[in-house]
């Protein structure tokens, strides 16, 4: 999902390729940019499943204001992957409610 | 021409929805006037405390009676969840000052009746576990909690309009008007409305009010803050406090964090009477809350808000008829503590209005408590 | 007396609608049917929905929200959308963690000046 | 607590230019922006912008995002990136959030330029994963460069929908439809046509009835709507889509004008809830100015000058501007200001049908409803040469149809053979005596891409198209491929004779095609052969 030679802008100049893991399997994407970018450059589109309805939410505004698109970065929920630049060994994971998939099952929470 | 109600409150918080609702329930359907909206001052700003203990004897039996007969069914009878959770209170401390504050008003809630003691670093560490290892002991008072403020309010209103009530919103009152030595109802920026009996329910507007029939309350603004995270896995049901005061709340049904704190400075704060948070307030309520509570290190600050306070001079709400004119009544005054008691206010408060009398005596509230003493 | 500033008991019981389930606040995940439920047990304003249905009080702060609501609320009333309100923008403009929040004020002398 | 001159919010169009205009006057600023790039949307921004040269026309937003951002260094004006103004306080104190440390400073003066956000609207299925902003796509696409995804349903005619959807395809992505439930096109006519001519097809009078998918986007369906917005029963068509863009309004982000106590008022043609003010951008509250989008949805050239106005009244209010000084800048802003606002796009024309063109042309109904002037309604324009004069040789030939505040084109050609009237909304036409030298340069200038040059008499049965190209792959001399009309539809077949770049034409390829001569005022569009054919 990487645009190639823009008819405009040319080469995007991105940061070094770094390694990060989304849901404990190994992935790549240039550091500095978006997590939300990396994961869309990945095909991750679904991000987070909501607390009430346990429903698929992605990327929304793309600027950090909406909070659609928050997950588990580093242990932490409810980071904006959309404004936070992706760091070599990030470990990023589905949100579930506010739980990770591991943690939402063992609650017995439906997903 | 003007139209005739049995009952005017003035204020449609927590306090007049309250009323409003029990009034109902004996047969009166009042007129309640609200200025701006439902449940828009006090009543949707505060902690959300459902407290029993640290309260003033006058109004401990008030508080307890809220927590023994009327706030456990409330959602039910009401038909609205009003989140009410008897989680307990805990008031903790990390100092041997802290500690002896807290005994002295253990020992002597005791002795009105109220269950709670004293418990130890290990016992808090029981009770919370994701308290911080620093405190050394606290009150606990287990039949203590929280409910939702905003929600109780709007449960009241919504079964009083169901029951009969009626809501004047967006009125402004301008006079009470007195005809004859008696309160014969007030004139808004809308309108005329004739009560022979006017509550004054008015929340920090209440001086406002008492002063148009010529009757001054030593009420002062004092304006307080609290923070709300985000939401949270749901850790706990306690109301938490601690002896220095720096901090209080609890967690909410919906799982964010509601506290609120202070910089010490609030009685000196209010300046221009607008209702704003300060920029020093927030920083200072999470260092408390962190203190007390590290593992609160993974939350987000949502939103600050402030509400305002009205305090009166002797810390206990003002409550029942004015002598000195006939039909005007007070339910004022909370002083930052009325959401806890709602619940007995509206009831006690119904039973003065259509029986004369109501069971638990209202007599330590009376306004002229205030007057000249011999 | 204005008379759309009075409130009286809701007629009969609430009616549900086909397209209830229709979510308008994202993050707190409220319907137009947890509005118009509220709308008629007699709830009238933005802030007054928000209290009861917790409309635009999730991690967005009603970002998105808040401008849809608005219209929906004044089109079931058949009013203009000043008219219901507008609830009350507050500090911190963004999520900032308590953490941060806590530091502030506290001098940092390896970090030496400020931002 | 540090105290600044003045304190701006934002380091976008509005931001940085009032930062600019208050620095040149000596006051110390300090500009508060919360992304990680400064430049606000102008980063996003890759098309050429109407106007005049003193409003920057013809050049891309990003390019004078950076322009803004050097002059802002060099005036000693400090940007603060990524620093969120997380509320602003009694005595005008900001506290201020980066990374993890909070400060506290005063200011004399606070601009608050903090912009739009965008609209959206429900629809069942609007919650899943694929369905996003405009403006989110145009983040990904322009300052990530990652696709958002790879078919896409725009939703809302509007510039920012017809923008968006242009960027779209120049990232590569297809862009499946616009649709907007007005019965007309929003945005500007040119802008949409650029589109309508890749094929795109605009539905108007359509809105979302559903987006389905199990746990993201895979497909619309999208119906027809009646007089009274109703939906049209059958009128259901189903695209198979993975994204659907939302570009529906934008509304201003007055939200910490507010924490700050400036009164806000309900004002439609401003865009919805903005901060009451003055001419000069003084809000309720003394000392606080707000610029751009904020105190009403514009265009990015207007907020540079409602923001150059805002910091004028800042350094003024402090005394580093003489009254006198101030007064005849103000005049020059503000009729600099006034100027953009002219034209059917100007200012108080939301909503309002226009019949015929200030010259008293009558509208092409086709661009309103479909995207595209239609052939048989293009020749009644004053840009159009007669077929005498297209005989003779090269021309150019201006579809530029709507009164829009610009005029890059007639400073492009050196020859001067194009005019526009005294005023800048003035449809351009043609000299009497066309001298085109083929140079390309009004071709590649025209932010509309409304311009193409015609030799109808190129060979004997051929005609020489000439038209503005910007995608990828560029094409080369000899290609060969499909000419096609305005709205995309394949007419007949078409051969580069060349691609012109240069650096003056910024990006903008001009690209000669020769195509059979019955196809002179029908080709303007080349599909190399082999790409995709979108219809059917």
């Amino acid at each position: 999902m990487r645009i190639k030679n823009h008819p405009i802008l040319g080469e995007f100049d991105k940061g070094r390729t770094v390694a990060f893991s989304y849901n404990g399997a190994p992935m790549t994407g240039c550091e500095g940019e978006p997590i939300a970018a990396a994961l869309r450059a990945n095909d991750v589109i679904i991000h987070r499943y909501t607390s009430k309805e346990h429903k698929p939410r992605g990327i929304f505004c793309a600027i950090g204001r909406c909070t659609d698109c928050v997950m588990i970065v580093n242990g932490k929920p409810n980071v904006r992957t959309c404004v936070t630049p992706l760091e070599e060994g990030m470990t990023v994971e589905t949100q579930y409610g506010l739980l990770t998939q591991e943690e939402a099952e063992a609650k017995g929470a439906v997903l | 021409m003007a139209e005739t109600n049995d009952v005017i409150i003035i204020g449609g918080g927590v306090i007049g929805c309250s009323i409003a609702y029990y009034l109902t329930k004996k047969g009166i359907k009042p007129l309640v006037i609200e200025k701006r909206e439902i449940g828009t001052g006090g009543s949707s700003r505060n902690g959300g405390g459902v407290r029993q203990s640290a309260r003033d004897p006058r109004e401990l039996p008030l508080a307890m009676h809220g927590v023994k007969n009327l706030w456990p069914g409330l959602s039910e009878e009401l038909g609205s969840d009003v989140e009410y959770c008897q989680g307990g209170n805990l008031r903790m401390g990390k100092t041997e000052a802290h500690i002896k504050f807290l005994t002295a008003m253990v020992e002597s809630q005791k002795k009105l009746g109220l269950e709670l003691e004293m418990v130890d670093g290990d016992r808090v560490k029981e009770i919370l576990p994701y308290a911080s290892d620093s405190i050394i002991g606290a009150s606990w008072c287990p039949t203590d909690g929280h409910g939702n403020p905003m929600l109780t309010t709007l449960a009241f209103y919504k079964k009083a309009l169901e029951k009969g009530a009626e809501f004047i919103v967006g009125e402004s009152v301008e006079d009470v008007i007195i005809r004859k030595g008696k309160v014969a109802g007030v004139r808004t920026d809308g309108g005329t409305y004739d009560a022979p009996l006017v509550i004054n329910a008015a929340g920090v507007g209440a001086r406002d009010i008492a002063r148009k029939v010529g009757l001054d309350i030593p009420m002062q603004p004092r304006l307080v803050e609290v923070i709300v995270t985000d939401q949270q896995p749901v850790l706990f049901d306690q109301m938490l406090g601690t002896a220095g005061s720096d901090f209080y709340g609890h967690q909410s049904k919906h799982g964010s964090f509601v506290f609120g704190g202070m910089t010490g400075w609030e009685d000196r704060e209010f300046y221009d009477h607008r209702q704003v948070t300060k920029s020093n307030t927030a920083p200072a309520t999470c260092r408390a809350i962190l203190d007390y509570f590290p593992w609160m290190e993974r939350t987000n600050v949502v939103r600050a808000w402030s509400g305002i306070l009205a305090v009166v001079a002797d810390g206990v709400p003002v409550m029942g008829p004015a002598e000195e004119l006939p039909g005007f009544y007070f339910a004022s005054c909370f002083c930052g503590h009325g959401y806890g008691i709602s619940p007995a206010v509206g009831e006690q408060m119904a039973e003065l209005v259509a029986e004369g009398r109501s069971t638990l005596p209202l007599d330590a509230f009376r306004f002229d408590r205030f007057l000249p003493k011999n | 007396m204005a008379e759309s500033n009075r409130r009286k008991a809701p007629e009969g019981e609430y009616v549900p609608k086909a397209d209830d389930d229709l979510l308008i606040c994202r993050c707190e995940e409220v319907s137009q049917g947890d509005i118009r439920r509220a709308l008629h047990q007699g709830l009238r304003t933005m802030n007054e929905i928000k209290r009861e249905t917790r409309l635009g009080m999730g991690l967005c702060q009603g970002q998105t929200c808040t401008r849809i609501a608005r219209a929906f609320i004044a089109r079931e009333l058949g009013v203009a959308p000043g008219e219901v309100g507008l609830p009350t923008p507050r500090t911190p403009a963004r999520p900032v963690p308590m953490t941060v929040i806590a530091r502030d004020g506290i001098m940092d002398e390896a970090a030496g000046e400020g931002i | 607590m540090r105290r600044v001159e003045l304190a701006v919010v934002g380091a976008g169009p509005a931001g940085l230019s009032a930062a600019i205009e208050a620095a040149r006057h000596g006051v110390e600023v300090v500009v508060f922006d919360e992304n990680q790039r400064p430049g606000g949307q102008l980063f996003k921004q890759i098309h050429k912008f109407f106007g005049s040269k003193e409003h920057r026309a013809r050049e891309r937003g990003f390019r004078i995002g950076e322009d803004l951002l050097k002059e802002a260094r060099e005036l000693n004006v400090t940007v603060e990136l990524e620093t969120v103004v997380s509320g602003i306080y009694d005595g005008l104190e900001l506290v201020v959030t980066k990374n993890d440390r909070v400060e506290h400073l005063r200011a004399n003066a606070v601009v608050i330029a903090t912009g739009a956000s965008e609209n959206m609207i429900p629809f069942p299925g609007w919650t899943l994963p694929g369905v996003i902003g405009a403006g989110a796509a145009q983040t990904m696409c322009n300052l990530h460069g990652v696709k958002p995804g790879k078919n896409i349903l725009m939703v809302g005619s509007g510039n920012v929908g017809v923008v968006v959807g242009l960027q779209l395809i120049q990232a590569g992505c297809s862009l499946e439809a616009v649709i907007d439930a007005s019965p007309r096109v929003g945005g500007y006519g040119v802008h949409a046509a650029k589109i309508a001519r890749t094929g795109v097809p605009f539905h108007l009078r359509h809105t979302i009835k559903e987006v389905y998918g199990k746990d993201r986007v895979e497909g619309a369906v999208i119906v027809e709507v009646d007089e009274k917005w109703q939906p049209v029963p059958g009128s259901e068509k189903d695209l198979k889509v993975d994204t659907v863009c939302m570009a529906v309004g934008l509304s201003p982000m007055y939200q910490l004008s507010k924490i700050a106590g400036c009164e806000t008022v309900e004002d439609p043609s401003r865009g919805g809830v903005v901060p009451i003010c003055d001419e000069y951008g003084a809000t309720t509250v003394p000392g606080i100015y707000v610029a751009g989008d904020v105190s009403g949805i514009e265009e990015a050239s207007s907020a540079m000058i409602g923001g150059k106005i805002a910091g004028a009244s800042a350094a003024l209010k402090q005394g580093y501007l003489a009254q006198d000084v101030f007064e005849e800048r103000y005049a020059a802003f503000r009729k600099s200001l006034e100027q953009l606002r002219q034209g059917q796009f100007g200012h108080g024309m939301k909503g309002k049908k226009i019949t015929h063109t200030q010259e008293g042309i009558e509208v092409s109904e086709s661009l309103l409803c479909r995207g595209f002037v239609d052939e048989s309604e293009i020749l009644r324009f004053p840009g159009i040469p007669s077929e005498e004069i297209r005989m003779r040789g090269l021309t150019p030939v201006i579809e530029c149809t709507q009164n829009i505040p610009c005029d890059p084109c007639r400073e492009a050609c050196v020859k001067g053979c194009i005019r526009i009237g005294e005023s800048i909304t003035d449809l351009p036409s043609l000299s009497k005596e066309v001298q085109c030298t083929g140079c390309g340069m009004c071709v590649a200038a025209c932010p509309g891409q409304a311009i193409f040059l015609l030799n109808q008499n190129y060979s004997d049965g051929e005609a020489l198209v000439v038209l503005p190209y910007e995608f990828q792959p560029l094409p080369e001399a000899g290609d060969e491929g499909t000419a096609c009309d305005r709205s995309g539809n394949p007419v007949g077949k078409a051969k580069v004779l060349k691609v012109q770049k240069a650096k003056t034409m910024d990006g903008t390829a001009v690209l000669s095609m020769i195509v059979p001569r019955e196809l002179a005022m029908t080709a303007r569009f080349f599909r190399p052969s082999g790409s995709e054919e979108r219809r059917a």
